[in-house]
């Protein structure tokens, strides 16, 4: 009996702990208010807004030129498709027709930053479960994509390379070639991070089963890009409304029905392969012409409202435009990928341990200036 | 009996990924992709298109190309530019037309979108490759980028 | 005192002859611990550069090369630094543990050093019961994690701490019970009697099959005791950002940061004279000079550590519930087995022995 | 299912409903403020609709009045609707949460009371999400003045 006694006054209790602004795992300032019995997580609240730049109020004031370069600083990993969102918004308000060779050009740097994104996100996810080396191999290829990329628009990171008509200017001429080596190189180097991290039984055993997202409550909590498609849910914008020169080509939607941390890890590395054939199909075949079509110094929309989706490599994109007809929109709001994929982080995320918490948000994938904005 | 298949498959998992960082630990003279920066500096080299900064090019009898339109004034979206003009005297034509007195140029603001060069009718400003830009005081960002009693190069019209 | 060094013979006659018999000994003492401070000083220090290089290699990377020839010294240079730094805390931290945690950690290990038997001669204190006081004693330094953890009144440092507690309980087993496969066969806990058995045959050679299970044991529970990646749940960056050293600061975070180095050569150290012979060169080609035991001592405990090392900079990290199911499901009933396979091969004779 | 079948069949409903296609490239339907989360839940759960997919809520300052945009998509029949509600006032705007239809209607719901004011009932947590508590006013209505963060052109 005093045994009993004994353990009925050994309380336990939940506590409170904070995992950020300034914690590694949260890749940025991203804030965690957790609620923690012992190890197990009993609540997830994200606190946002440490980098809010208000970019949707910025927007209101600047001229449709202006707004493509804003669009760089919110999914930096994806800048460019995140460019190529509101030119497309804004060529199809004004019925542009826009030249086949601005499409595939687009298109080819908007795999090639998934696939500088998602090795950026190898590397981190390794890094996240402890594999510290995987940070260095995923950098040393993403840095031959910067450096291709450097070489073309300029800038490495927020490239600012379309432009509403176009592109600003010519790819490139070394463009298709450091392209193709690059293809080359990194055929023998994805194997090698299978070898190194996917097939690793550590890494397996932390993966499988963590943080299962079921297709419904993918849905409903809006998940997008490989964090949907994991839960099988097929929710490819290139599949289901193809932009730019992306009807052309043919890829398979990397789909995966476990939902769990490792099925979103496997499909962001499918997500690669598929990148790089999309790339090997449209990089021979580039077309001649214009690289730009002329449009006013001054845009102004027509009155209405536009929507564009785009697939970043983090998830729909989506930019809503209501337009009274003058230089700047009257509203803009970005549909951010990131911001709906945290909102389901409490849910997939209560019931794991910290560790599992650490795992799952990386494969969330998140970018903390494309959920702040 | 899956618990021993567990075991050899679990530590041959493990051998196969220190295969992969084993080689490279060997082979990691050659592979190195530090850049031991700053003592490469002679050797390192920017693309042609590298946006560094926005510099103003001057030909041998300090004349650059700007009219003063301040298009790209309009164009900068967080007003990194600032044009300060007044009005000449055109020594050919003796109309009165207007003249940057100087092209300011605020570094620390700019976001090297790009725009203003892509906007300018007349190639007056281009990138210029220099990424060397730290200095103790902010105020040294600020730069004048015509050059002192340069002028408007012959023949340039907007 | 009969542990005292012979190699130091002469100024042991020395000492003893200027002053009287007790002063002397003290003298001696404080001699041989000056010694070891200082072996242990630079051996920490070297330790974390190789590590530092090591990994730069592993990933493609040059690794610290400024200071000094090769970077030799940057390590020296960070200690300085890390001296003029100011030491910070928490105000509701218990000011007596959080101060005293520190020492706990890095005067075990440096109690651990002395035992080892770097030749036959260079060997501070060979007490009878060296391995046992080895497990002992390098045990302890948990105690100073424990402190340190829970003393600085953080809640990730206590959950590093608590971590930390679970993971060093249940590997202890392991690595107590993976020596005792190998004292089996020695049928001695002395650490220069175990040598000794080893001059017809390193034990991984003598115990084969169990052998090289009990090493690969051994290797796994000596990772975890030192809390480092795999198994570095205590530190776990990505998850408790320092974990139990979070508070610290200066000089007393450099304590803890030597003193997991320095751990990481006591377990390599533990393996080498265990398994692979201490001192004694392959197949004796060096045995006329007994100097060069120390090089032979120094260069096995260097593979084992880089071994280490690489497993560091491989291997993802475990969850805390999949280290203790590798512990209590797997290493431990292996290691019963083990210990039961090898009393039969030391029963029927079947070792291996030159 | 077409748009004509779907106004067709939305229309039927509710007669305060009020269809327009002009100036979009989706199917617009205004509903009144009341009527609002009846509707959205008939639009989920009705078989032939079906919109399962809540893709883009936005808040929009008309100048009189705060609205809300909700886009919608079914991921069985890949159509889309964007449903506009608009509140009656400025100053003490109420809308339906639609959190217990579309579960990322929580944390949209969240920034658009943070950036326009407008509550939203029986949201679960509806509390500032980018902004700190003691933020004064709404930064993305059209009055909204900040002399000192904010650069007018």
């Amino acid at each position: 009996m005093e045994t009993v006694t004994a353990n009925s006054n050994f309380k336990s209790e939940e506590y409170f702990i904070n995992m950020g602004p300034q914690h590694p795992a949260t890749h940025g300032v991203l804030r965690l208010l957790l609620t923690i019995d012992g190890e197990i997580i009993k609540k997830v609240e994200p606190d946002l807004g440490y980098i809010h730049r208000s970019i949707e109020k910025m927007c209101e004031r600047d001229s449709y030129q202006q707004i493509v370069h804003l669009t760089d600083r919110m999914d930096y990993l994806s800048a460019n498709i995140n460019n190529e969102a509101v030119c497309l918004t804004v060529e199809n308000a004004l019925q542009l027709e826009i030249p086949d060779r601005v499409k595939v050009i687009r298109t080819i740097i908007g795999e090639l930053t998934r696939i500088s994104s998602h090795c950026l996100w190898w590397g981190v996810m390794g890094m996240d479960v402890g594999a510290l080396t995987t940070y260095f191999y995923g950098f040393r290829d993403r840095e031959l994509l910067n450096d291709i990329f450097e070489e073309t628009c300029g800038a490495r990171l927020t490239m600012n390379y379309n432009v509403p008509g176009g592109l600003m200017f010519d790819i490139h001429p070394n463009f298709v070639k450091r392209v193709k080596e690059f293809i080359t190189h990194f055929r023998t180097k994805l194997p090698e991070y299978d070898r190194l991290l996917t097939n690793n039984i550590i890494f397996q055993k932390r993966a499988k089963g963590v943080g299962v997202l079921s297709r419904e409550d993918a849905i409903s909590y809006g998940a997008s890009g490989p964090v949907g498609r994991a839960s099988g849910y097929s929710c490819d914008v290139r599949k289901h409304h193809p932009y730019s020169a992306l009807d052309k080509v043919t890829f398979n939607e990397a789909l995966r029905t476990e939902g769990d941390t490792y099925a979103r890890y496997l499909v962001r590395i499918q997500e690669m392969w598929e990148s790089m054939s999309i790339v090997e199909q449209l990089i021979d075949n580039i077309p001649e012409g214009e690289h730009r079509v002329a449009t006013n110094a001054v845009i102004k929309l027509p009155k209405g409202e536009y929507y564009q989706k785009v697939e970043t490599a983090r998830g729909e994109l989506g930019v809503y435009i209501i337009s009274t007809g003058t230089k700047s929109p009257y509203r803009l709001k970005f549909r951010s990928p990131g911001f709906s994929n945290l909102s389901l982080l409490n849910h997939i995320a209560v019931g794991g341990k910290i560790g599992d918490l650490v795992a799952t948000m990386a494969t969330l994938d998140l970018v903390i200036p494309d959920i702040d904005r | 009996m899956s618990y021993f298949s567990d075991i050899y498959r679990g530590i041959k998992t493990l051998l196969t990924g220190m295969s992969v960082t084993g080689k490279y630990f060997v082979t990691s003279r050659k592979g190195a992709i530090t850049q031991q920066y700053p003592d490469n500096r002679e050797t390192l080299k920017m693309f042609d298109r590298f946006r560094g900064e926005v510099i103003m090019p001057h030909n041998e009898n300090n004349e650059h190309r700007c009219t003063g339109c301040q298009k790209c004034e309009i164009a900068c979206p967080n007003g990194t530019i600032e044009i300060i003009w007044d009005r000449g005297i055109d020594e050919n034509t003796g109309k009165k037309k207007k003249k940057i007195d100087q092209f300011v140029y605020h570094l620390s603001m700019c976001t090297m979108c790009g725009l203003c060069i892509d906007v300018c009718p007349t190639d007056a400003i281009k990138w210029g490759q220099n990424f060397e830009n730290s200095v103790y005081d902010r105020t040294a960002l600020t730069r004048v980028l015509n050059e002192p009693d340069s002028k408007l190069q012959a023949g340039v019209e907007d | 005192m009969n542990s005292a060094l012979s190699i130091t013979k002469n100024i042991h006659d020395w000492l003893f002859s200027i002053m009287p018999e007790a002063a002397a000994n003290i003298a001696e003492m404080v001699l041989i611990a000056l010694v070891y401070l200082g072996i242990f000083a630079i051996a920490g220090l070297f330790l974390v550069l190789l590590e530092r290089r090591v990994a730069a290699w592993f990933q493609l990377r040059i690794g610290p090369n400024r200071v000094g020839l090769q970077g030799l010294l940057q390590t020296m240079a960070d200690a300085i630094k890390l001296l003029s730094k100011e030491l910070t805390g928490t105000t509701k931290a218990d000011k007596f543990l959080y101060n005293l945690a520190p020492y706990f950690v890095i005067i075990t290990s440096l109690m651990a050093l002395s035992v080892f038997p770097f030749t036959k001669e260079f060997q501070a204190f060979d007490i009878n019961i060296g391995l046992f006081f080895l497990i002992a004693v390098s045990s302890i330094g948990v105690i100073g994690i424990l402190l340190g953890g829970w003393s600085s009144n953080n809640k990730f440092a206590m959950i590093g701490a608590m971590r930390s507690g679970v993971q060093t309980i249940s590997y202890e087993l392991s690595i107590g019970l993976s020596l005792l496969t190998m004292v089996l066969i020695t049928g001695s806990l002395q650490l220069s009697e175990i040598v000794e058995v080893q001059k017809s045959g390193w034990l991984i050679v003598q115990g084969h099959i169990p052998a090289i299970i009990a090493f690969m044991i051994y290797m796994i529970a000596g990772t975890a005791e030192t809390n480092r990646a795999p198994f570095d749940m205590v530190e776990a960056e990505s998850e408790l950002g320092a974990g139990f050293h979070t508070e610290y600061s200066g000089m007393k975070f450099a304590y803890f940061f030597l003193a997991e180095f320095i751990n990481m050569f006591i377990i390599a150290a533990i393996a080498t004279t265990v398994f692979f012979g201490a001192w004694l060169s392959p197949f004796g080609i060096t045995e006329s000079i007994p100097l060069l035991g120390v090089f032979w001592f120094l260069l096995k405990a260097l593979i084992l550590v880089f071994l280490m090392m690489w497993f560091r900079w491989t291997f993802p990290r475990l969850r805390i519930d999949q280290l203790l199911t590798l512990e209590w499901k797997y290493l431990l009933p292996l290691n019963l087995a083990n210990i039961v396979i090898m009393a039969l091969l030391v029963w029927l004779n079947l070792t291996i022995s030159f | 299912m077409k748009n004509e079948e779907l106004q067709e069949l939305i229309d039927s409903w509710s007669p305060n409903l009020e269809f327009t296609e002009e100036g979009s490239q989706y199917l617009n339907v205004t509903v009144p403020i009341e009527e609002l989360h009846a509707i959205m839940f008939k639009l989920k759960h009705n078989d032939q609709t079906s919109f399962d997919y809540l893709f883009c809520l936005s808040g929009v300052d008309w100048g009189e009045e705060l609205g809300v945009v909700y886009h919608l998509e079914s991921t069985n029949f890949r159509h889309s609707l964007v449903v506009k509600t608009q509140t009656a006032e400025r100053e003490n705007p109420v809308i339906d949460s639609v959190y217990d239809i579309w579960a990322t209607a929580e944390f949209h719901e969240r920034e658009v009371f943070d950036f326009f004011g407008i509550k939203f009932t029986n949201h679960p947590n509806l509390k500032r999400l980018f902004l700190t508590d003691d933020w004064d006013g709404f930064p993305l209505r059209k009055d909204y003045e900040d002399n000192i963060n904010m650069i007018i052109k």
